[in-house]
């Protein structure tokens, strides 16, 4: 099993917090082939069908259109710069450490740079010119559904969704929170290096100080160890790093599944047609009924009036 | 733990004759194992007991790593020969004088009498929080120490920095780029051999080592081509004691001259980045160019673009350029 | 004769690859028994693997039978194993130059080099400079007295066996290169001026004899 | 007639030991069942021992104890040095120490032994520790005094001036003033303010303070590297609490010590108590690292100093405040500092305020000229810089200004026995051709400038009222008993030549007794501050009187008629006009049947008592000369160095090569010529170094210091020096000594590092840089108009 956490002495001596160790990423990658082929097993102990689903398609056709804009010309533009910086920083952050080195650095951070700018991009985007709820939503009784789905093969099939199904919302909001804590521990780690913007500093004062209180003399105690803060830092980031091995992996996996394709079509193309549409979606969750913005039903996701207009953006 | 410092921990020590057997030596004990050339680079690590290797190979009685050969193209020397040799050599005297001029700055007489050309250009760099046994960067740590604002970096890089901010100390180094020296390493089952420039390495490509050179490799043999023989040397080391000290700036360069136009030039400057840095800029400008003191001028302002002092190094960037410039003017 | 004889056929035991294996033992044995203590009680102290530790080294014209570890450092070797304490310690760190000794004719450290490699040398020390038979000192030793040399003198020694090597290459230098050949050593009085003229007073009596 | 003794060249009588090897010092000496001491380090500049454990390491084979610092004495409730700790001030303190059969024993188990430091805030630079709510170097504030700690901080607005490069007006500890500087100041036609920064240095003696020491039957057996022998007996037996007899003190030799051994030093506690605890000797072998930390170093100073001018060159006022960065014991360079500027300048107006601050850094000690080498390291530039505003040449202003024997400086009005600063000025100049050379100051080839410089650096070199102890033995010669230490300024042999000549006796006659306390030795100055050579020629110079008075007693009582009636020449004594005579021999016998005080069994009265036991031990043995030192004499005895020197200043690198040297001293009476141009010379390169490459860095962050090796440290070496120097002596004796000489050791130290400093100024046309070391980075930057990294900091790098 080993340690997980790495420790080194600092320069007076004292063993302090240092990063995760190589092995966590071992055991994520480990993860990562696992979450695969157990959702495969899964899959097939369920006797799924391994092509998408199709729809009867029949007398619900009215003011759907031929092909359904699910995803904006600048939503995937934005997703696909954020998916290839996440994997230049994977790619980066993890290769060497595999033994292939080369000069990894300045990548990974310019690719760092490149999200966070992807991500303020989306965060405005997505609250300005999005429905920030249908993605943000979230349902006990929804959740409950899935899990009794996931668990049991006797459950019925969980409601069709609106626009975002249960788990891609569940797996933003997780991406959300990993990719944060990697973000925010990857500026303070690159406040250390030179880099054009700032000279290079070694320390968290700051954080050093915040963490520091008095001790029973009345003097200031050094309560975390000198140097450690650091630590803590290589330790959310490091731990945020393989979280995101694992999540990506998945992520990727579950692109390109055959049954999912509709998903990577409409990321692709920007637009899904009307039989998948029919077929994966509840049209009340996500209307795409031309020019109407239908109310939501509790626990459903509410039209993204972006989409509303059909258009074709290729 | 606490420290101690100047008593060599327990090795098993080991004196191979032959390059093969060093080579299984090396490869039997792997990371335990550690290469003895000269050694005055690893005594240091070994009494600070920093570096507690389990079997030292020493190189000291493998003859066929040591002496200067006329070769076909030029010089071929032996890793193992001493500094002191290299100094005193006939051949390089006359017609590598730069790379004799290299290696009679290296710290003292007795030093260059045990001390090595393979060794000198392998030492490890001597930024002293890394010398310290502190873990950074460069120790496998995640902090680089000399990269904070009050941090001590005097003797620190300005250029071709990644985390990592130390200096390559090797007075040859340079030499052997401007030389375009070609490095033969030997591992286990291959044969390498590399251009000098290439065999330095820094730390965005690998943090921990300076050269090419891995567990299991050996610096066999540095080939000095007759390409730049008697060519127009300029070697030049600024340092703060006259003996025994590491160069601040350190320039080396090789220029083919007719009459004061530089038809051709190799410049290496060593001090200033974690390896030894080519000026592919300023050799672009000189080749072809009739030397003035504005050709020279502008050597030395080129040599430095790109360059970023941290706190305490900024001299070196007119250190650097008025080397260079002296490189330049030196033609004329 | 027969010490040298017996170190070879150690070597013949112990090169199944061609290599030398100094040592098998290391560890508690090996570290322990007086590391460090002059003399030659120690000799035989050990239960096994004594007999690899065993060296000949020759030492001032005399062949030196010495129990030394792989680690171990020839000024170490001949301060606390050899009583010749002429080699001073001065930064252990080849830094000072006080621990210079001339390995085949040629000034080194003895605080950075290990005993080991110096099996097959001519090591001379500070004690070996005087003529073994009258006692009349060196030549270098005899400029030192003609211009009363050093002040505190501790680094003395290693200065002396630096300009022995120099007057050796070369007993005609510059006071310059009298500087550059000596300038392996550090005297922290700052005698520099009067060492000077010790060298060259060397380089005199050398070329005079 | 006997040689004349006196001002001749003879070689040292150890010197043939020293260079074939056989001279021993401390780390040289091993005993039977001897054990290796090792030490463990604080890795913290300030913290707190909570707990030790050192049941791993006691288990380790060969380890035999483990000592703590509630073994050795302990200084509670001030300021104060023990040589081992709970409570290390600075990073590289010994907590403990470890024996074992082996050093490398020892030291594997210092590595398993877990102390659990609690660290504590700590302070590196005096003006941090003066900051408003800056770090204090103790736990109870940053100043001692009254029996307790106190905090003193300065106001922010102190710190204001200080960053407008103006002086601070903080509370200071010491202040003294004469005369009024604001008239002064007024009056003035030029008036000069500069900021200035020394940096502290380590001394680094070639030998490090190894000791060996074991006990048997009752008495403890010493074998240590010390400056002054007799009275390092009596500090190891002080620390010891025991019977000073029973210290047999060995110290034949001395590496070098310049300040930092002058009695012994602490850490010698540690084989003592160590050895007499598990009833083995211990050797303790001290490494340079370890030296690093334990072996003092000379305070640096960050300093504000304001000097007027009259247009003819008379320094007519001097304001100086002093901070000065003290470690965790202490140190009182700035007062004499204060004292030295006001000598050498003899300004009728001065305000001297000064504060010493204690730090977070190894301790600092007095090194060769304590205060006096940094101030006239530091001043030298800026009387550069006016000599050059006011168009006058610096020679002049220095002999304007330069002091008479009538001077009268320092807050006391002290005064002085000599002074011949001017003659010392004079003869240098016309040595080193100042007048001629004046043409080369600023000549440029190529890159390289050329400066010129001065130095003029007095200090203290000499004390009263020891005792000489000698005895003329049955095989005719002179045995002189010397409780000095013999740390190569040749003293030791040299102050004995007085009783020599006094009793007409050849060098060869007389052999010299030192470095073994068993053997006897009186009481001595400690060789520090250049006593030596005044106070124990004039010790040996009664001593030999009153065997010269006992040998003409013995042959009158042996061949008749009275004492006046005989002389002495080459070891016999006889009556002057021709007629009987005895041999030496047979006076010593003569005075053994004798007695009393012939042979020293009656001692006069007024010498020290701890002679007495010495003089007791050598009762019998032959004739004894004995005496207190009682020429007495008034006022403080000072000697002089000028020194004069020339660099090139490369201005592409700013390198700065120092290329001529030549020094000039006013010592009195010149016993011998060689050694005491080796101490001039020596002292000078001692100042050079620490003017232009010696230094001291710490991590800011975590309070560690990192020049702690030689070639970080980075003494002078002998490249960077000028190849050819030299020095001479105006030789005039100093009146009130009968023999006339004066000491020599720290002058030259300020003369030298001053007389570059100056020329450094000269080469940058006037411009005073201000702080020490002059490296290449910092004259580059200037010269290259960057922002100089440091300004005010104390420790750079």
């Amino acid at each position: 099993m080993g340690r997980w956490l790495d420790f080194e002495s600092n320069p007076w001596g004292q063993e302090v917090l240092q990063g995760v160790s190589l092995e966590l990423m071992y055991l994520a990658i480990g993860l990562a082939v696992l979450f695969v082929v157990g959702h495969l097993v899964w899959y097939r102990s369920r006797g799924f069908s391994e092509h998408e689903k199709t729809a009867d398609i029949q007398g619900s056709v009215a003011g759907i259109p031929e092909r359904i804009v699910r995803h904006t010309l600048p939503s995937r533009i934005f997703h696909w710069t954020m998916g290839a910086s996440m994997l230049v920083l994977l790619i980066t952050a993890f290769v060497p450490l595999l033994g292939l080195e080369f000069a990894w650095v300045t990548i990974h951070w310019i690719a760092g740079a490149v999200l966070i700018l992807t991500i303020i991009y989306h965060v405005i985007h997505s609250i300005l010119w999005q429905d920030f709820w249908s993605m943000m939503s979230f349902n006990v009784r929804e959740a409950i559904g899935h899990f009794r789905h996931l668990l049991s093969s006797k459950s019925t099939e969980p409601e069709k969704p609106g626009k975002y199904p249960f788990d891609h919302r569940m797996y933003h909001q997780g991406i959300v929170v990993v990719s944060l804590a990697a973000i925010v521990t990857g500026v303070l780690m690159t406040l250390r290096i030179k880099t054009p913007f700032w000279e290079p500093n070694a320390y968290y004062p700051l954080v050093d100080q915040a963490i520091s209180g008095l001790n029973e003399l009345g003097e200031p105690a050094i309560t975390v160890l000198p140097g450690e803060a650091t630590g803590f830092v290589f330790v959310i980031h490091g731990i945020a790093g393989v979280a995101l091995i694992v999540m990506v992996a998945a992520h990727i996996y579950f692109a390109i599944r055959p049954d999912k394709r509709y998903y990577l079509w409409g990321m692709i193309r920007g637009w899904i047609d009307r039989k998948q549409y029919l077929a994966h979606f509840d049209p009340d969750k996500w209307s795409v009924v031309d020019g109407t913005i239908q109310e939501s039903p509790p626990g459903g996701a509410i039209a993204d009036s972006t989409v509303s207009a059909p258009r074709v953006d290729d | 733990m606490a420290i101690i410092r100047d008593m060599i921990p327990a090795f098993e020590l080991f004196q191979p004759t032959t390059v093969e057997d060093a080579l299984a030596l090396m490869a039997e004990h792997g990371e335990g194992g550690w290469v003895l050339a000269g050694g005055l680079d690893s005594y240091d690590w070994f009494k600070d007991r920093i570096k507690r290797p389990e079997a030292v190979i020493d190189l000291g009685g493998i003859d066929e790593l040591k002496g200067i050969i006329d070769g076909q193209d030029g010089l071929e020397i032996g890793a193992m020969t001493t500094l002191t040799e290299i100094v005193r050599h006939e051949r390089v005297r006359s017609e590598y004088i730069l790379l004799a001029d290299a290696a009679e700055h290296v710290a003292t007489p007795q030093i260059r009498n045990q001390g090595t050309l393979g060794g000198n250009i392998s030492q490890d760099t001597r930024c002293w929080y890394y010398r310290s046994g502190w873990a950074c960067y460069r120790a496998g740590g995640n902090t680089c120490y000399a990269a904070a604002p009050q941090a001590m970096n005097r003797e620190h890089a300005i250029t071709g920095t990644s985390r990592c901010v130390a200096v390559n100390p090797s007075d040859t180094a340079p030499a052997l780029v401007a030389l375009d020296a070609k490095m033969t390493v030997r591992g286990r089952r291959s044969s390498n051999v590399y251009d000098a420039e290439d065999f330095f390495i820094g730390p965005a490509t690998d943090i921990t080592r300076m050269t090419v050179l891995e567990p299991g490799d050996l610096l066999t043999q540095i080939d000095i081509p007759s390409e730049w023989a008697n060519a127009h040397f300029y070697y030049e080391k600024v340092r703060d004691r006259g003996s025994w000290d590491f160069q601040l700036v350190s320039v080396a360069a090789a220029f083919k001259t007719s009459g004061n136009t530089i038809d051709d030039a190799r410049i290496a400057v060593n001090g200033v980045a974690p390896f030894p840095v080519r000026l592919d800029a300023v050799e672009r400008l000189v080749k072809g160019a009739a030397v003035d003191e504005a050709l020279a001028i502008e050597a030395g302002e080129i040599a430095i673009q790109g360059s970023r002092p941290l706190k305490h190094n900024e001299y070196k960037q007119p250190m650097m350029s008025n080397l260079v410039r002296r490189a330049v003017r030196s033609v004329a | 004769m027969g010490e040298a004889e017996s170190v070879g056929l150690l070597e013949t035991k112990y090169s199944r690859r061609k290599f030398i294996k100094s040592v098998i033992a290391v560890g508690a044995t090996a570290s322990s028994a007086g590391y460090f203590i002059g003399g030659s009680g120690l000799l035989g102290a050990q239960s096994s693997g004594t007999a690899e530790r065993l060296i000949t080294l020759t030492i001032n014209g005399q062949q030196r039978r010495v129990d030394v570890l792989p680690n171990e450092t020839l000024a170490m070797t001949l301060r606390y194993r050899l009583n010749l304490t002429g080699t001073k310690l001065g930064c252990d760190r080849a830094e000072c130059g006080a621990c210079t000794v001339l390995v085949d004719g040629v000034n080194q450290y003895g605080c950075s080099m290990l005993t080991n490699q110096v099996r097959g040398s001519s090591i001379t020390t500070i004690e070996g400079l005087e003529n073994p038979d009258t006692g009349e000192l060196s030549l270098v030793q005899q400029a030192v007295i003609d211009e009363g040399g050093f002040q505190c003198a501790f680094c003395a020694p290693g200065f002396i066996m630096s300009m022995t090597a120099m007057v050796n290459e070369n007993p005609n230098p510059t006071r310059a290169e009298a500087a550059h050949a000596l300038s392996g050593n550090l005297c922290r009085c700052g005698d520099y001026d009067k060492i000077l003229n010790c060298a060259m007073r060397a380089a005199e009596l050398a070329r005079s004899v | 007639m006997a040689e004349k003794i006196i001002g001749t060249d003879i070689a040292p009588q150890d010197l043939v030991a020293k260079i074939t090897g056989r001279a021993k010092y401390a780390e040289d000496f091993r005993a039977d069942g001897m054990v290796f001491a090792k030490l463990l380090l604080s890795p913290m500049p300030h913290a707190r021992v909570r707990g030790v454990d050192t049941t791993k390491a006691l288990a380790m084979p060969g380890v035999i104890d483990i000592l703590r610092a509630d073994e050795v004495r302990q200084i509670e409730g001030r300021p104060g040095e023990a040589s081992l700790t709970d409570e290390p001030l600075y990073e590289g303190q010994p907590i403990l120490a470890v024996a074992a059969e082996t050093e490398e024993q020892a030291a594997a188990a210092i590595e398993e032994i877990e102390v659990d430091f609690e660290p504590l805030p700590f302070v590196l630079d005096p003006l941090d520790s003066l900051r408003p709510n800056g770090p204090n170097a103790y736990t109870g504030g940053n100043r001692f005094g009254g029996g307790e700690f106190s905090e003193l901080k300065w106001t922010d607005a102190d710190f204001e001036e200080i960053e407008a490069g103006r002086m601070p007006n903080g509370e200071a500890a010491v202040e003294w003033t004469k005369g009024d500087i604001d008239t002064a100041f007024s009056e003035s036609d030029l008036v000069l303010e500069e900021s200035i920064v020394h940096q502290s240095l380590t001394h680094h003696p070639m030998e490090t303070r190894s000791a060996m020491m074991y006990w048997e039957n009752g008495k403890l057996h010493a074998f240590v590297s010390t400056q002054s022998a007799q009275r390092t007996k009596y500090a190891i037996a002080g620390t010891l609490n025991i019977d000073p007899e029973d210290v047999i003190l060995v110290a034949e030799y001395c590496g070098g010590g310049f300040g930092s051994k002058i009695s012994g030093n602490t850490h010698m506690e540690v084989p003592a108590v160590f050895s007499r605890k598990i009833g083995r000797p211990v050797m303790l072998r001290i490494t340079r690292y370890e030296e690093n930390y334990i072996g003092r170093a000379r305070p640096g100073f960050q300093s504000w100093l304001k000097m007027g001018f009259l247009d003819d060159g008379t320094c007519n006022a001097i304001d100086l405040y002093i901070v000065q960065e003290s470690g965790p014991f202490g140190a009182g360079d700035f007062n004499t500092a204060g004292m030295i500027a006001d000598l050498v300048y003899t300004p009728q107006n001065m305000r001297f305020r000064g504060i010493a601050m204690y730090t977070n850094t190894p301790p600092k000690a007095a090194q060769r000229g304590p205060g006096g080498a940094q101030i006239v390291i530091m001043m030298e530039p800026i009387l550069e810089k006016a000599a050059r505003q006011l168009g006058l040449d610096r020679l002049e202003v220095h002999l304007k200004n330069a002091p008479d024997a009538d001077v009268g400086f320092g807050p006391r009005n002290s005064t002085l026995t000599s002074v011949y600063a001017k003659e010392a000025l004079e003869k240098g100049a016309e040595i080193f051709d100042w007048a001629g050379k004046q043409e080369l100051s600023g000549r440029r080839e190529g890159s390289k400038v050329t400066g010129i410089g001065i130095g003029l650096s007095p200090y203290t070199a000499g004390s009263r009222g020891y005792d000489g102890l000698m005895v003329i033995h049955p095989d005719g010669k002179l045995y002189v008993h010397q409780g000095l230490g013999n740390l190569g300024t040749h003293s030791i042999m040299d102050t004995a030549r007085p009783a020599a000549e006094i009793l007409n006796l050849n060098w060869d006659q007389v052999e010299l007794v030192w470095g073994d306390s068993s053997r006897g030795m009186p009481r001595s100055s400690v060789q520090a501050g250049s006593q030596t050579t005044h106070a124990h020629s004039r010790a040996n110079h009664a001593a030999g009187m009153d065997a010269r008075a006992k040998v003409l007693e013995v042959a009158a009582q042996t061949l008749g008629g009275s004492p006046s009636n005989y002389d002495m020449d080459n070891g016999r004594v006889f009556r002057r006009g021709g007629g009987a005579s005895m041999t030496f021999a047979q006076v010593a016998e003569r005075a053994i049947e004798l007695g009393g005080r012939y042979d020293g069994h009656e001692l006069p009265d007024n010498i020290h008592a701890t002679t007495v036991p010495a003089a007791n031990m050598l009762a019998g043995q032959g004739l004894m000369g004995v005496a207190r030192d009682n020429y007495g004499g008034s006022g403080g005895v000072y000697s002089w160095v000028a020194g004069f020197a020339l660099v090139e200043l490369d201005e592409e690198t700013g390198v700065v090569d120092i290329k001529e040297y030549v020094a000039v001293t006013d010592c009195g009476t010149v016993l011998h010529p060689r050694s005491l141009g080796a101490q001039v010379l020596g002292g000078s390169i001692q100042g050079m170094g620490q003017a232009m490459t010696q230094r001291w860095v710490f991590d800011p962050k975590w309070g560690v210091p990192f020049a702690n090796r030689l070639y970080t440290a980075r003494p002078p070496g002998i490249l960077d020096v000028p190849l050819d120097m030299k020095a001479d002596a105006v030789g005039i004796p100093d009146p009130q000594t009968p023999v006339g000489a004066k000491g020599i050791g720290e002058p030259p130290v300020g003369a030298g590092g001053a007389a570059v400093t100056s020329a450094v100024a000269d080469a940058m046309g006037g411009h005073c840089l201000c702080r020490t070391p002059l490296t290449p980075d910092i004259i580059l930057a200037e010269l290259e108009g960057l922002s100089q990294p440091f300004t005010l900091e104390q420790h750079i790098g």
